[in-house]
């Protein structure tokens, strides 16, 4: 095991699949001897060199198409979208082309593609810096789409996801980058589609991603302590293929769910996953299941409202109050 | 600068009946499927290359098999040329289990991987920034292959354009982008639209590029402009951007009239025709009427037949709705 | 009255407030002298000329940015993106720039604009020219979101969302425009955010949008004839301003309800509805909300398939006996 | 190519006083910043303009009140050259109440349509398109007023910029494209990413225009050459494209040490400082340096004396947090 900053370990799934196949190949801005503006990036090109590590103009259309092609013809490109609000930008090329062209051709190309992007809010960089549009993603059939909460599960998930013959949207916790964490050193990789059981209890579920997995254990600390009930915190860590299953089984445990969501309202993850519940696991739930989100705004820069707009722990205790 | 044909004895092809042969089984495919859409066996829109096929044929016969092409909804020359089967290209535009992409696609996304063939794609301006992708794989793979990717005028003023140009220059991509001008955008004449009166041509210097205008119309032409581009992609000397004059003899889409053309325009160039005048240059080179009629009435034949074929394929089963979504074979959206 | 197709209540629409208001500009690709190629703008350039109608290069990201930097100047656009698909071409400027501006400057401006597209399937388009989207729309804080169901709505809610000081996203129904009905020839508005009940009914509620407003009035039909239980059909006419008070009303009567959207699952629209109602109005609930929606593929463009992946009447039937 | 300033007795801008103290009000507003930022009053991420003041100083003198202007987020200079307070720009840099758009927009997004200038964009060619709107917008109206866009090398290589100039030269719109070359995009020197030396000018003739380049470091340049686009597009014969060469001498963005700078470099640049520039014509045309120096002193206590009513300034109310998303006055999303 190593400490490393969660940035670190994105560097380090790369690093350690770029060594296993030759055609894993990482492209975008400033991703190479700049290091990435996130520091994500770090020592790649110097160990790698250009013929791995792709510096490209600022064209983010070009980058996503140029990975697809690639991924086509039998590259594996990991393709930066420095921040996700610019997925917005190339859009057409991950919702419209990358996500259906294996459908529209009967399947006769795979795309074996990862699309890493810098997501969340929580720095004050403002509304077109700081959103988490892991919800955009999600929304489109052919995407799968990963958001890890731990440096461990970012070398794990991200070495899984380039792996993975399907296109990945990957979304880095801007917040977290400086976090750091127990990381196995030997190769490492999780599968997709395993939410993860943080924290056992009985009384309610909380349901968390990435930034608000953080959130989801202070809150259930909180309560333990000041109520003394139990929550159970699940980490979905991959929201396509989302994992149901856990989800269903902690519920019909506690009869209680919170999900703390990042996304704003209208339309996060959260919505989804509590439609799913409702209609599959209806029987289970003693209390309505609440949404804890980003409000339903653009996301302002200054801390202070920043810090309101964003979903916390207060909040949450709130959201269980009115279980 | 509108290139002319060469001498009029040597044919500027390597196989002129071949050419030939290929020319008459993209028109009489457009031309069958027409007939068939107005009888409702193709399914949503459809948009016909009629006119320009000395554009697809021409180019297709540069290319080695493991050479990729990328074309759009008007796409339906580019797939056959590269030699996809006229019965599963008949069948994805009737829905059928045959069709190319098992029906899934339509007429707009005829793809034939097989072929090297990497899909027809109708957003416009999507498939530029892709074919970077397929040359820069070809670049990390040590392959020695060439992207040509088609597209229109009226795609010459979207961002994606920009981009891949752009990139495709500064990495020295082994890619040939040819142009279509066809004069129109849907229903609006380029000019109208465009800042500069060659919408391809004259972007070209804007990434460092030569800019290159050629008669799309002679195949000779095309292929002798084209055969260069590729050859020096190939040598690792980088990206082309080729303008190939050309017209679309039929409207847009589907029954499009054409109103908005001016009168005597689409019988100005019906005297252009590729295909008439690729006869006429075969006949001075000696070759009798008869053989090239001949030829024709196999062509009809066969692509008759293929349609005969598309239609008695049923439709894809149901059984297929969620293949084809993610690799693992169904809708894993959920674990 | 007129007899109108919903193609022509959209000119009217267009029509009726360029008369009114020398500000309201169309801007798009062949929506001038071509009249659209969904024949919706028919007329218009004939009868306002190019200082009204603009056609434009195929540039959605110019369209849009245009639109958005002449409605905080002092013009009401009406932009066409022809496909609800294109959208995503353009994401940036409507997602990032149009939905956030006004925020991000404190309230410097206003973005009266309106987003004009054709949405949806059912004429085997393929996965390119077919998805429904509006949820794509909807996910997004600051933009607001209609799409109308019949030719008077579409005339009603087109000049609201004209007149609005807002963006609106206005989604026109691809497979609706050929259909007619009665529309008023006079200065025609109706409110945004008010969902129509179309058929009452106290055995269960059924709500809509757009497209599946029909697929709703015939179940509602059907389930009337076969087993005599008599549904309440909400079309709910805009996503935001959600008219939830409506549906809420119904819920309190009927305890039992389906949406039917042709959004694909995961994030339909129907996701937050749900969300909503279970977190606001769980009481009223005596069975699990279910949701009708298109499958989670991209869509096939054979009609043999398209029609299993779209929302239908069977599949809400089955839905119902669910329940 | 680059145009030298003109004769060292007459200077040409309007009001050389005036320019000046601009230039050390843009220079001295970053300084400042800059030592908060450190200080860590600044929210977020900053992007500073230091260097580059001739460009937003000439070039907002060439412009009357209800001319509009677009800028990044690199946008500090170009909002307060248009004649932002001081206070209210260091105010939304702090998130204050008292800060141009509430504290709500940031760095990165300073806006005062108050003075014209309709916001600082932080996606990278956004703004283009937007300022064909602000454009065509006055056309509409029948105003006479003109468009100013500034922007960076980097961004020239991205979608929107074609689209916008071509849109910009079809609709002969009354926009100023001013591109603001700085030779890097981060940390990537623009020549590696870019097909053509020029990335603004050599793109041009693409647009049907002629290509410009001004040394952007000469305020007299920057003034002439801009008051030339402005008054051809206010006399409507349609847009320009400028590119003004200039150099940021800080890093990319907050603290960015800019590494990847060649050794002599931004020495090299400190020679052409544009404000040592602009202090040595102004004693060359007989101007005294205790004048200067006074000029300067005042700037500094204005200077001063803004950033501390914005730091005595309290946070947003919470109040604010669900105002200005819809016109209505809150978040109106359901009725
Ligand atoms: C991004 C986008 N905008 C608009 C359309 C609608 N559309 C389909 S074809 C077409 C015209 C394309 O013209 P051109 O590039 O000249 O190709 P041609 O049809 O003449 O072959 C348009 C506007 C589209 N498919 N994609
Ligand atoms: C679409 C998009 N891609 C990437 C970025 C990240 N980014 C911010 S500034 C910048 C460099 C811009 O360079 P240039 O246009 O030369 O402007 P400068 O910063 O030099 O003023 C990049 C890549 C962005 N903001 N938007
Ligand atoms: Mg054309
Ligand atoms: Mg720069």
């Amino acid at each position: 095991m190593a400490q490393l900053m969660y940035r670190q370990a994105v560097a380090a799934a790369i690093a350690q699949e770029i060594e296993r196949d030759p055609t894993v190949m990482l492209i975008g801005e400033d991703v190479g001897a700049g290091g990435g503006v996130f520091k994500a990036t770090e020592g790649l090109f110097e160990r790698f060199g250009p013929s791995r590590i792709w510096d490209t103009p600022i064209s983010e259309q070009a980058i996503i198409g140029t990975a697809m092609g690639a991924a086509m013809t039998g590259i594996r490109p990991v393709a930066e979208i420095m921040f996700s609000d610019f997925l917005a930008t190339c859009w057409d090329g991950i919702a419209n082309e990358i996500a259906k062209m294996r459908y529209m051709t009967g399947g006769q190309v795979c795309m074996p593609l990862v699309i890493r992007c810098a997501n969340g809010g929580g720095v004050h960089f403002g509304a077109q810096h700081s959103q988490a549009v892991e919800n955009w993603a999600m929304a489109v059939p052919g995407l799968k789409v990963v958001a890890p909460s731990t440096p461990a599960d970012v070398k794990g998930l991200l070495a899984a996801a380039i792996r993975d013959d399907d296109p990945v949207v990957f979304f880095e916790q801007k917040e977290l980058y400086a976090q750091t964490g127990e990381v196995p050193e030997d190769e490492y990789v999780l599968p997709l589609g395993q939410a993860n059981v943080l924290r056992e209890g009985a009384d309610l579920t909380l349901v968390a991603l990435a930034g608000t997995v953080k959130t989801a254990l202070e809150t259930a600390e909180r309560l333990a302590a000041d109520v003394g009930q139990e929550a159970e915190v699940i980490d979905l860590r991959c929201l396509v293929p989302l994992d149901v299953q856990t989800v269903k089984i902690s519920l019909a445990k506690t009869g209680r769910l919170v999900i703390v969501e990042e996304n704003p309202r209208p339309l996060g993850w959260g919505a989804e996953l509590t439609s799913i519940l409702v209609e599959e696991a209806f029987d289970s739930l003693d209390a309505p299941i609440i949404r804890v989100t980003t409000e339903p705004i653009p996301l302002p820069s200054s801390p202070t409202l920043e810090r309101l707009a964003r979903p916390g722990v207060e909040r949450t205790l709130e959201a269980i109050r009115r279980l | 600068m509108v290139q002319q044909a060469r001498s009029a004895t040597d044919i500027g092809v390597p196989d002129p009946e071949g050419i030939y042969r290929e020319m008459l089984r993209l028109r009489h495919f457009e031309e069958k499927a027409y007939e068939l859409f107005l009888d409702g066996h193709v399914n949503g829109t459809m948009h016909l290359g009629v006119g320009q096929e000395a554009v697809a044929a021409g180019a297709a016969a540069t290319l080695r098999p493991d050479d990729c092409t990328l074309g759009t909804y008007r796409g339906h020359n580019h797939v056959i040329a590269r030699g996809a089967a006229l019965d599963a290209s008949f069948g994805e535009l009737f829905g059928r289990e045959i069709g190319l992409c098992k029906g899934k696609g339509g007429s707009m996304h005829l793809t034939s991987v097989e072929h090297g063939h990497y899909g027809s794609y109708a957003i416009v301006g999507a498939h530029l920034p892709i074919a970077c992708g397929t040359a820069w794989s070809a670049k990390l793979r040590g392959a020695d292959s060439v992207t040509l990717c088609f597209f229109g005028d009226g795609t010459t003023n979207i961002g994606a354009f920009h981009e891949a140009l752009n990139l495709a220059a500064v990495w020295k991509l082994p890619v040939v982008f040819i142009c279509e001008n066809n004069l129109y955008m849907e229903f609006t004449p380029i000019g109208e639209v465009t800042a500069v009166p060659r919408p391809a041509a004259d972007r070209a210097s804007a990434y460092g590029l030569k800019p290159i205008v050629i008669d799309g119309n002679d195949v000779e032409v095309v292929y002798a402009g084209i055969a260069e581009a590729v050859d020096r992609a190939r040598r690792g000397e980088g990206p082309s951007l080729i303008e190939a004059l050309t017209y679309r003899h039929k409207g847009h889409s589907r029954t499009d009239p054409a109103r908005y053309r001016p009168e005597g325009e689409l019988e100005d160039w019906m005297t252009r025709d590729p295909i008439t005048r690729f006869v006429q240059r075969l006949q001075e080179a000696g070759w009798n009427a008869s053989d090239l009629e001949r030829i024709e009435r196999e062509v009809i034949e066969e692509v008759g037949a293929a349609a005969e074929r598309a239609l008695a394929s049923p439709p894809p089963p149901e059984s297929e709705l969620f293949t084809d979504v993610y690799c693992a074979g169904e809708t894993s959206w959920r674990s």
